[in-house]
């Protein structure tokens, strides 16, 4: 238990405290991050802990808030409420074991995730890919980025206070989730992708339904821009709330709808090409408003550029096998050396850095998680805005937080 | 002036919003209500649920297992568990013919433990449906079920006998005409839920053709 | 925020901090397209440098290795991309590095993770408290026992990388291939050693 | 007030006080019910179906849970604040049923000052609000408080502004004599002659009854629940019914002012004026399922920036238009 002086850092006692002290320590009752953070704190300011059990914190996310008011003088996350320690297992698992993990450290853009530890390990141990295989990574991929994109959307409006739209977005997400199953057996954490290919083919069924898919979802996305995008009280809400001037990405290293809602025109799928995304004319939607409203706009555009590759993918789906005939087997032996994979997940760049020394296990896996740096530029962005600004602003980055703790 | 003009086509916009929340108010829903319904068995055709054994074509109640232990070593997360068949006891025959041997100076002729499992279990509560040992069988002895709607109260309802769950589904198999057994591929295993037989599969309406 | 004409190579750029080792690598091999070995005490002036040209920093991974601890931080630019690595080697007994959170406030998470992990301190980070791991946590999960450390030579040995070597200060043997430069133990021994580093942590 | 005071007028309120809370208890199921299964239907889900046919029991069974639970204070709440707020939220809104003509016979308290009463006992909703946020010692609570004050007393004043305008027109404040004054056919109501007055009178009550999208008060994404996040089991059901409450005054006082009260095309009755009032509460329904949450500041922009301006202008013209 901490001693009243540790609350206040002007040196006058808690203001709680009663005659007999008893309520003092019940008042300061908290782990270290909160003294800490209320040291630095005005007495007249308002401490609040925001999570990590809140309906807007997404998962279990811990933001200490610092209040004038509702204005927000200082904000800081506490992480760690998810952690798994990934990059341990990593290192006791052979790399086709660890796979698993890899749909559990982002379960909404599972694939990317997927795609960024197969090809570390691709690009380390010189595994060659068929051609049809990279299709369908590209397909299901943009698949999962679009259902990515349909939950945050939801969740988004949830956040601000509208509720129907989320279930609008879990109609059609549903649709990609029965797609999504044919090619993966799972509806959420994905794990198909494998070093030298994919898990099952692309049976006729799975064709034929992204081919639905993709003009269903056309016909639907002006309904969401009518109801939502052009709704004054939403555009009143995140316009200009939440500016990331692009110094801020920058000196924070943010990535995706992040960076790209700032005008910079980051995407690890032109930056560093990977697999067959050169082949597909497709565009990086990029907004200068800097605001929630920019990131917001980039991913709703996003889901109609990620329709197009899928389109064209789709159309010319190579004929072939889905696995290289000499694909590795599951208990292969990573050979020595170092090699980094970049992929562009639905939240931004996702890293994966593999060491080996030539044994079973990798020696040494590194997870770069979009969110992790996405999420460290909020207490800057955050502060001087109202409460209801912090929730906007926290959704507009689009966390997920098993991914930012891994 | 133009302020106020600009405000009420913003105003516009809320109009504009209840006119397509009050025409989805009058569309149908689009939730299948389980469990009077459930998804079209094309649509679990696909779902990978916990891992079963396969049956040799002639005797499907005795998997194609060699109990090599290759999808034990596999697994990431240690839920699997097989151990061989006992070494059966030698017959009279077999006795003699090592006392023989063993006699003449050569090395005896043991019977060879069968290739294949005494146990074989399975703990779904830690599984992830990865599929490392479905990949891994070198006889394709493990392949996953299509339970979708798989229950349990208890903890230990997601550990299975996998030798005894194959045995119950062949004995349901045979019991059921072939064309039924296509429809309710999940029989009677234990933790396995009812509806799946009772329940009409195909009347349902899934969200994948709303 | 920096001009697209202001751009120069790394090699350009760290020139003056003098360091230890600088290379250019093959993208499609490691997926990194420059890798150098700086000083702990240049640390600072190269993230000064790389910010100011329009860097940004991607992570920052320790590594425990038999030569000591080390960090690696990535690099890279939004405008005409390409990974940099730069890779610092510290005593195992006394694992420090300057923070570079002052200049790129991103590193502070970073930072404080790979002191979670690694126990490397960073002098003068803003709020050096545990970021994933529990206050009050003993032991660092990712260190390796003695008998698991694997040569640095051996981790980062990518064939051809000695013909693409750009400086290389007199003295610098860390990438020499060592006399075991193979797998330093059967794998047997590593997965106990590990097991054994968990049990400390 | 010229009701003179006798047994038999006490007797005919104390029956009426009785049975406004048999009307506003049933109420509260059928709008539970009712705003569930809109909510359901907006978003394509059946909404509750399970308890009764198409659920029509679930309302009763929530209530059912809601009194059979434990009643919990947090350690260091003000038991005698903390308790007296949901009390306190609800009883009042009882007594602003009486003055409410459901039709001309059925009426609580034909009193002639039935606006001033109503408007008088409203305020008693925003004590009720503050008390719970400061009595239960939690620090959302007492943001949501802090917000329910500002929002409430606010709107209070573009709501009367609006009203006094038909009062002026009607030259009465009481509620019988205002539907007298209109007809029985949609264009001799009130909203024809004052549609500013009405969208006024709407919009404000939607900021008084705290409902979406002007729900700051509880505004479960940014302060979980705001004022009642410590309240659970009837201490949480009498808020519950007190909102429903609220709604249903809002709506019965703005049927009575601009839609011709009980009075159809055919046949004036009850049936009208209860029509009327659903109706509205529909729409009020539909507006939470539909909008997203306005931020605080706009909420208090809107209404010293729009709605107060307009009221007064409403208002002045009014009563230029009757002195001519």
């Amino acid at each position: 238990m901490h001693s009243t002086e540790t609350l206040w850092s002007n040196g006058t006692s808690c203001p709680a405290a009663s005659a007999d002290g008893g309520c003092a320590d019940d008042q300061i009752a908290g782990d270290g991050y909160t003294c800490r953070f209320e040291q630095g704190a005005r007495p007249e300011s308002l401490i609040l802990n925001m999570g990590p059990q809140h309906p807007s914190t997404h998962g279990v996310l811990r933001v200490l808030l610092e209040l004038d008011g509702e204005y927000i003088v200082r904000a800081e996350p506490v992480l760690g409420y998810l952690h798994r320690m990934h990059e341990k297992m990593a290192e006791v698992k052979t790399p086709a074991q660890f796979m698993p993990n890899m749909g559990r450290v982002d379960y909404l853009h599972a694939l990317a995730w997927n795609w960024a530890y197969v090809g570390a390990v691709e690009k380390l141990a010189g595994i060659e890919i068929p051609e049809r295989a990279e299709y369908l990574r590209v397909i299901t991929c943009e698949l999962n980025r679009i259902s990515s994109h349909l939950l945050w959307w939801g969740a988004y409006l949830l956040d601000l206070g509208a509720f129907t739209p989320i279930m609008y977005a879990f109609d059609d997400r549903e649709m990609l989730l029965d797609l999504l199953q044919l090619m993966t057996g799972s509806r959420l954490t994905y794990s198909s992708f494998r070093f030298g290919g994919v898990y099952t083919d692309a049976s006729p069924a799975f064709v034929q339904g992204v081919r639905q898919f993709i003009p269903h979802l056309r016909s639907r996305l002006p309904m969401y821009t009518a109801l939502v995008t052009e709704n004054i009280i939403l555009r009143r809400r995140i316009e200009e709330v939440g500016v990331i001037p692009q110094d801020m990405v920058t000196r924070y290293g943010a990535s995706g709808p992040v960076a790209r809602g700032s005008g910079i025109a980051y995407d690890v799928r032109r930056a560093e090409p990977y697999s067959v995304y050169d082949r597909f004319d497709y565009e990086i939607p990029v907004r200068h408003e800097e605001c929630s409203m920019a990131r917001y706009m980039v991913r709703m555009a996003e889901i109609e550029q990620s329709l197009r590759i899928i389109e064209q993918a789709i159309e010319s789906l190579p004929d072939g096998e889905h696995m290289h005939p000499k694909a590795p087997k599951p208990s292969f032996k990573l050979p020595a050396g170092e090699s980094y994979f970049a992929v562009e997940g639905a939240r931004g760049k996702i890293g994966v850095w593999i060491a080996s020394d030539g044994g079973k296990t990798p020696y040494r896996v590194k997870l770069r998680a979009p969110g992790f740096s996405n999420l460290a530029l909020f207490a800057e962005c955050a502060r001087g805005t109202l409460l209801a600004d912090a929730v906007a602003i926290l959704g507009s980055l689009d966390m997920v937080i098993p991914e930012i703790d891994r | 002036m133009a302020s106020i003009f600009r405000t009420l086509a913003d105003l516009w916009s809320l109009v504009v919003g209840l006119g397509i929340t009050g025409k989805q108010f009058c569309k149908p829903g689009v939730t299948v209500h389980y469990p009077r319904a459930e998804v079209t068995p094309e649509a679990a055709a696909s779902f990978r649920g916990p891992i079963e054994l396969i049956g040799l074509d002639k005797d499907p109640a005795k998997p194609k297992c060699i109990a090599c232990m290759l999808c034990v070593s596999a697994c990431p997360s240690n839920c699997i568990a097989v151990t061989r068949a006992p070494t059966p006891k030698p017959t009279p025959e077999e006795l003699k013919a090592m006392a023989e041997a063993e006699a003449r100076g050569e090395k005896p002729k043991k019977p060879a433990p069968p290739k294949a499992p005494g146990t074989w279990t399975y703990d779904f509560s830690l599984c992830s449906l990865c599929g490392s040992c479905v990949e891994v069988c070198p006889v394709d002895s493990i392949g996953f079920s299509r339970d979708i709607y798989m229950v349990g109260t208890k903890r230990e309802d997601f550990v299975f006998d996998q030798l005894a769950r194959l045995a119950r589904k062949a004995a349901a198999r045979k019991a059921v005409p072939k064309a039924e057994a296509k429809a309710a591929p999940e029989a009677a295993p234990p933790p396995a839920p009812a509806s799946s037989e009772s329940g009409a599969p195909g009347t349902a309406t899934p969200a994948s053709e709303a | 925020m920096t001009p697209e004409t202001a751009y120069v190579t790394p090699d350009v750029l760290l020139a003056p901090l003098d360091p230890a080792y600088l290379a250019d690598e093959t993208p499609a091999r490691t997926g990194l397209r420059w890798s150098a070995f700086l000083s702990a005490d240049a640390l600072p002036r190269a993230a000064t440098l790389l910010l100011q040209a329009g860097w940004h920093l991607e992570d920052i991974c320790g590594l425990d290795v038999r030569e000591g601890l080390m960090a690696v931080y990535h690099f890279d630019r939004m405008t005409s991309p390409g990974r940099l690595a730069i890779r610092v080697l510290m005593d195992r007994a006394a694992p420090v590095l300057p923070s570079i959170a002052d200049i790129h406030q991103g590193a502070e998470w970073h930072e404080r993770e790979t002191a979670d992990f690694y126990g490397i301190a960073f002098t003068g980070n803003p709020n050096p408290a545990p970021l994933l791991l529990p206050e009050g946590m003993q032991g660092h999960p990712l260190l390796k026992g003695e008998a698991a450390r694997a040569p640095l030579a051996a981790l980062l040995a990518v064939p051809g990388r000695e013909d693409t070597v750009l400086r290389k200060a007199e003295g610098f043997t860390l990438l020499d291939p060592a006399e075991d430069a193979k797998p330093a133990k059967p794998a047997k021994a590593r997965a106990a050693a590990t097991e054994e580093g968990a049990d400390n942590a | 007030m010229n009701a003179t005071i006798s047994f038999d007028s006490v007797l005919h309120v104390v029956l009426a006080l009785v049975g406004v809370a048999v009307f506003v208890g049933l109420n509260g199921l059928l709008l539970v019910y009712a705003e569930r299964k809109v909510a359901g239907f907006i978003q394509r889900r059946p909404g509750p179906y399970e308890v009764g046919p198409q659920g029509i029991l679930q309302a009763v069974a929530d209530a059912l849970k809601l009194i059979g639970k434990q009643l919990v204070r947090p350690d260091r709440a003000d038991p005698l604040l903390f308790w007296m707020a949901p009390v306190l939220a609800f009883f009042p809104v009882l007594l602003l049923f009486l003055p409410i003509p459901f039709s001309p016979l059925l009426t609580g308290w034909d009193v002639n000052l039935g606006l001033l009463l109503i408007l008088a006992f409203a305020g008693f909703n925003v004590l009720a609000l503050l008390l719970a946020g400061w009595g239960s010692n939690n620090k959302y609570g007492l943001l949501g408080a802090a917000r329910a004050v500002a929002q409430s007393v606010a709107y209070e004043i573009p709501l009367l502004l609006a009203v006094l305008a038909i009062a002026f027109q009607e030259g009465t404040l009481s509620l019988t004599a205002i539907v007298g004054g209109q007809g029985g056919m949609p264009w001799q109501w009130n909203i024809v002659v004052q549609p500013l007055a009405f969208l006024i009178f709407f919009v404000s009550a939607l900021g008084e009854t705290n409902r979406a999208p002007f729900d700051l008060p509880e505004a479960e994404s940014e302060l979980t629940a705001g004022f009642h996040t410590e309240y659970s089991g009837m201490g949480f059901g009498m808020f519950f019914l007190a909102e429903y409450a609220n709604m249903i005054v809002a709506c019965s006082v703005c049927t009575v002012l601009f839609l011709g009260g009980w009075k159809g095309p055919f046949l004036d009755g009850a049936w009208w004026f209860l029509a009327k009032v659903y109706g509205l509460l529909l729409s009020m329904m539909w507006f939470r399922w539909t909008y997203p949450r306005v931020r605080f500041d706009q909420l208090l922009n809107l209404n010293w920036r729009w709605l107060l301006p307009l009221g007064v202008l409403n208002l002045l013209a009014t009563a230029f238009v009757m002195k001519l």
